[in-house]
């Protein structure tokens, strides 16, 4: 796994910021920097927030099994 | 390895009386702890739907609210979320005495509690009327829509939820087969994340 | 591969068509090797009479590292196909090289009609060509289109071209192609827009110089054919069925006429 | 819920066992054995109707403006409607009851060692509105404008404005079925991650859990956690369409695109929801038939558990040309690839099951061999789509088309016959034919490969999706292409036949089937160790678990199975 990492890593970061226009972008132009903003911050929010709680739920689950 | 009970095609017809019912272990987490655990976490993925849908939406329009349309009560709101809070407080003063087999106070600080959720409920409800009194419908504006679904949303949570409590908190006085304070607890988290919820949508549609 | 299927007519469609074929032969060493291990595995390992299956836990280390390795050369292979795919999506998404020319795509349900800035090179002026489900093009000049959607999602879909891009209601999306070949093609719907989607066709057709200033010609004086039903009527199409109107013999009705 | 959760922790559900009328028995029943039957053959009825509408599309495919027989003709608003119904039946009403709904309900408490569901009612109640939800979407069918027509994933506007799907209450009947269907998986969803966690028998630890069990309770966490969005969703497109809000129409303030993100959230996701059971049923039944401990239990875990996880993260890949930020599209493509990872490992765990083994190639076997083999066709192809660059070629191809269908194909029907074939001496106390057996496995799984292999290279020619009628495409209009789709369709034809096949047997072996003993496959699992078929109650004295569940052929026993519950001597 360590390989992996450190092989995509430089490549997201490059991807991510390097090229300036992004053309085939629907959120990008014809409408403003918020809802670029808000389309980002949902994704990522939608996509983070079950992983969060599953984990949250499902150590806290272990703890209390390891205890008994 | 001959089989005497599958006398039935379909279905096995003999009926084992189960005398010898499970001896296990007691979890350490309820069954319904659990299952009320995993069935919040639904509902939270729920609300972030809504949430997500509310900021994306929020984010296309210019002039917010739109023009025309009234402006949120904040103030009186905001008494109305304190309320809401105070009851997830007494809630949770009532789990503990109720833990401590003090059930007569327990039982009482409960509905307490359950009033000051229905109070929040009334006090919504009017917060309601005054707002369509204004002109503010479902379909006036995407404004309207989104607070009526986003509040509603939580509203019909919160009459769900009231339901549900009104009739345990019926169960801990009866006299046969009374709910115990175990019973309890899952109600009680639903009622929590109900509390819980409420601050965020407030800080999301009332206050940006 | 896929030029075998259907012709490779843009500056972009080659890229794709190598990086499936890039991928192929990652995924096809792959599919190979484990197909066959497979099938192996099934036809050696047949059961018999008094030989007892061998007992393997997998999780000793000397037999972890049977998964193990594999899984460190799917890893590698990985990061090639991301390299490789990356690479060719930020040739045709994410850089927009410098325009000969500018058009408006417009979806409706369901036609599509096509803007053309004509020569200098600004939308919504007077020297604005429009056409309906036919698009012209000059071969080897840059386009860049706008795409718009008039009531619900289309896609504009140029399988010559490898290109296809929704187009939103209340959005423009901006994007490029350069044709590289001449001749008339398909124009797809590629997105489900409602009960027309079927008929949402249309023909681009790449143009030399000469023979495009041709037909504005011809499209400005209005002796203009529809390359869209010329290539329509000359191929000889499958039976159709749009002369019938819908379902007098329809699911509904059949079912009704059982109960 | 709440209730029948307090009702269990005041002890209330303790007297469910006793001689039960035919109503309680099989219509209102609280055994999880009999809803599990109920969930079952209300999934096959909707198979069959799916079958129908894929037999009538196709037939119009290969035929275009013919009568087809049995159907009549096929127009392009009825075209639209049996694709798009074809799918969602498919999906929600097909692979998720007979599945996770289904077989969840039947396998987890029996190979757990438990009696019941924790919440009995809750099951129920679940069933009941999986019915009713059923019932809501063949109703959707026979209203005015007809059903819904705007593809599985009801993209709006297309979906919220009647005036542009032309199915008024089509399409709103339909949000309510899928919504009324969400709700019902939920609380089963409940039932199944408590039983899993509180009812095992004593001495089951975490890693004697069967993997069957294991991957369908992962796979309704999965669910449970990414439904969410979705219902909500829905709730605002059923507003869009019946109480005039503007949520996802641009004109009045909305975004389409909000939808897309709230669907595929949820649409992602699902895929996994539905494979990993049958991955769980087929790790089960090669053990038993190559009488091989299972390669590496605890990787095939985790690799679930990654799976599970990375299943959030990908799901932006459905949109790739869909206008979201091209950027953004480039972090979805290393997670898409990257799920290849867990899943090839998981494959290669299975493969390397086989090795050493003492294969027998029965029935189930057969089914679970040919699963493998054709989902890793399907999981090979995805690599395609998950490369964002080819993705602009393929997006709403026939290749999409039939990459889904080589993955959906066989974790669906190869993965109900491997599990109907497997459990149905448990199930109904009777032995399968095996001949039967096999003459309908190979009639379906080759015709199978002669449906949908050719539909790749469809693909591959540029042939888009969802298309009553390819005259309108005369690059597509060619007799050569057409000679393909009439290949595919007769296959289809043929497969649907040999159906009939598996129908005889299956109520045939049900009544006249040779009897089965308990344990006809010589397993371990503890299902195995009650009667054919379990009482209500499942188990008359309740086992208690000393080992995991793959000991086959341990070096030092005469047998070659080693049952979980027999106390080591």
């Amino acid at each position: 796994m360590h390989l992996q990492h450190f092989l995509l890593f430089p490549f997201l970061l490059g991807l991510l910021f390097a090229p300036e226009i992004a053309n085939a972008c629907a959120v990008c132009f014809s409408s403003s920097e918020e809802t670029l903003e808000a389309f980002y911050f949902t994704t990522i929010f939608l996509t983070l927030l079950p992983v969060v709680m599953l984990f949250t739920i499902g150590y806290w689950l272990y703890s209390k099994h390891r205890k008994t | 390895m001959t089989n005497p009970s599958s006398q039935s095609v379909l279905f096995a017809a003999s009926e084992v009386s189960l005398t010898n019912r499970p001896k296990r272990a007691k979890p350490p987490v309820s069954s319904g702890v659990i299952g009320m655990l995993i069935f919040m976490v639904t509902e939270a993925m729920f609300f972030a739907g809504l949430i997500s849908a509310y900021m994306v939406i929020r984010s296309g329009i210019e002039e917010w609210p739109p023009w025309g349309q009234p402006r949120l009560p904040v103030e009186t709101t905001a008494f109305n979320t304190l309320v809401l809070l105070l009851s997830g407080l007494t809630m949770g003063f009532s789990r503990n005495l109720l833990q401590k087999q003090k059930f007569q106070e327990g039982r009482r600080l409960l509905g307490i509690s359950l009033l000051l959720g229905t109070f929040f409920l009334v006090a919504q409800g009017y917060e309601w009327v005054q707002l369509l009194n204004f002109g503010m419908t479902v379909s006036s504006s995407v404004y309207g829509g989104l607070f009526y679904l986003i509040i509603g949303a939580h509203g019909f949570h919160v009459v769900g939820v009231l339901a549900v409590l009104i009739h345990a908190w019926n169960r801990l006085g009866a006299s046969n087969n009374p709910i115990t304070a175990e019973g309890l607890l899952p109600l009680q988290l639903l009622w929590y994340f109900v509390v819980c919820v409420w601050p965020v949508l407030y800080v999301l549609v009332y206050l940006t | 591969m896929i030029e075998y299927f259907i012709l490779s007519a843009s500056s972009f469609s080659g890229d794709i068509d190598n990086l499936f074929l890039v991928i192929t032969l990652i995924i096809g060493f792959w599919f190979i090797l484990v197909f066959g291990a497979l099938v192996y595995f099934t036809l050696k390992f047949r059961r018999k009479d008094g030989v007892k299956a061998e007992y393997i836990t997998g999780e000793k280390h000397s037999e972890t590292k049977w998964t193990h390795y594999p899984h460190y050369a799917v890893i590698a292979m990985d990061v090639v196909i991301i390299a490789a795919n990356i690479i060719v999506w930020v040739n045709i998404k994410q850089t927009l090289p410098p325009k000969d020319n500018l058009i408006r795509v417009i979806g409706q349900q369901w036609s599509w009609s096509f803007v053309d800035a004509g020569p200098d090179g600004v939308l919504d002026t007077a020297d604005d060509i429009t056409t309906v489900n036919d698009l012209h093009v000059k071969v080897d000049e840059t386009y860049h289109f706008e795409l718009q959607a008039r009531d619900v999602i289309h896609n504009f879909s140029v399988p010559v071209f490898r290109l296809r891009q929704d187009a939103l209601p209340g959005r423009t999306i901006k994007g490029w192609f350069k044709p590289t070949n001449t001749g008339s093609f398909d124009i797809q719907c590629a997105e489900m827009c409602g009960y027309g989607h079927g008929i949402m066709g249309g023909a681009i057709t790449v143009h030399t110089k000469e023979s495009y200033d041709e037909t504005i010609v011809q499209i400005k004086n209005g002796t203009y054919e529809s390359h869209y039903q010329k290539r329509m009527g000359t191929k000889t199409p499958l039976p159709s069925n749009t002369s019938h109107t819908e379902g007098h013999n329809s699911f509904a009705v059949l079912l009704a006429s059982i109960f | 819920m709440s209730q029948a959760a307090a009702a269990v922790e005041t002890g209330i559900h303790a007297e469910h066992h006793e001689d039960l009328n035919f109503l309680h028995k099989y219509i209102l029943p609280l055994d999880h054995k009999i809803i599990a039957m109920q969930y079952i053959f209300t999934g096959m009825i909707m198979a069959i109707i799916g079958g129908y509408f894929a037999y009538a599309f196709r037939m119009q495919l290969a035929f275009p403006g013919e009568l087809v027989p049995g159907y009549g003709l096929v127009g392009p608003g009825e075209y639209n409607m049996l694709v798009t119904n074809h799918g969602t039946i498919m999906i929600f009403w097909v692979a998720m009851p007979v599945l996770i709904a289904g077989f969840g309900n039947y396998l987890i408490p029996l190979m757990i060692g438990c009696d019941d569901m924790v919440f009995p009612r809750i099951n129920r109640l679940s069933y009941q509105i999986f019915l009713v939800s059923a019932l809501v979407l063949i109703l959707s069918f026979f209203v005015k404008g007809g059903g819904f027509g705007g593809a599985w994933t009801a993209y709006p506007p297309l979906s919220s404005v009647a005036e542009y799907n032309l199915t008024d209450w089509g399409s709103s009947l339909w949000v309510l079925a899928v919504a009324l269907e969400f709700i019902s998986f939920l609380l089963g969803g409940i039932n199944f991650v408590t039983t899993a966690m509180n009812a095992r028998a004593p001495g089951m630890k975490m890693m004697d859990i069967p993997i069957a069990v294991w991957f369908i309770v992962i796979a309704v966490i999965l669910f449970m956690a990414s439904v969410g969005p979705l219902i909500a969703g829905a709730v605002m497109l059923f507003m869009d369409q019946r109480i005039g809000t503007t949520f996802f129409l641009p004109s009045g303030g909305g975004d389409p695109l909000l939808w897309e993100h709230l669907f595929w959230f949820f649409g992602h996701p699902e895929v996994y929801v539905v494979l990993l059971p049958t991955l769980g049923i087929v790790a089960d039944i090669i053990t038993v038939f190559s009488r091989k401990k299972l390669f590496g239990y605890k990787t095939v875990l985790y690799t679930a558990f990654a799976t599970g996880g990375l299943s959030f993260v990908v799901w932006a890949h459905h949109q790739f040309i869909a206008g979201i930020d091209p950027r953004m599209a480039n972090i979805f493509v290393v997670t898409t690839v990257l799920i290849s990872i867990p899943l090839a490992e998981m494959m290669f765990s299975y493969i390397a099951t086989l090795y050493g083994g003492s294969i027998e190639l029965k029935t189930p076997m057969l089914w679970a061999l040919s699963f493998l083999a054709a989902f890793l066709i399907g999981g090979v192809t995805g690599i395609y789509l998950g490369a964002s660059a080819l993705d602009v070629y393929f997006h709403d191809s026939y290749f999409v088309l039939a990459h889904f269908h080589y993955t959906f194909f066989p974790i669906t029907i190869i993965g109900m016959f491997a599990a109907l074939t497997f459990w149905f001496p448990k199930m109904f106390g009777r032995m399968m034919n095996e001949t039967l057996g096999k003459i309908h496995f190979w009639g379906t799984f080759i015709p199978f490969n002669c449906i949908f292999l050719p539909l790749f290279f469809l693909g591959l020619a540029g042939q888009h999706r969802r298309i009553y009628n390819y005259q309108h495409f005369p690059d597509l209009a060619t007799q050569e292409l057409q000679n393909i789709r009439i290949f595919a369709t007769v296959s289809l034809v043929v497969m649907l036949l040999f159906q009939l096949v598996f129908v005889y047997n299956f109520f045939v072996s049900m009544f006249k089937g040779e009897k089965a003993p308990d344990n006809p496959w010589r397993a371990n699992t503890l299902e195995w160790s009650t009667s054919s078929p379990p009482p209500h109650g499942n188990f008359k004295k309740l086992p208690t678990v000393y080992r995991g569940a793959y000991e086959y052929s341990t070096p030092g026993r005469e047998e070659d199975f080693w049952p979980q519950n027999v106390a080591p001597e």
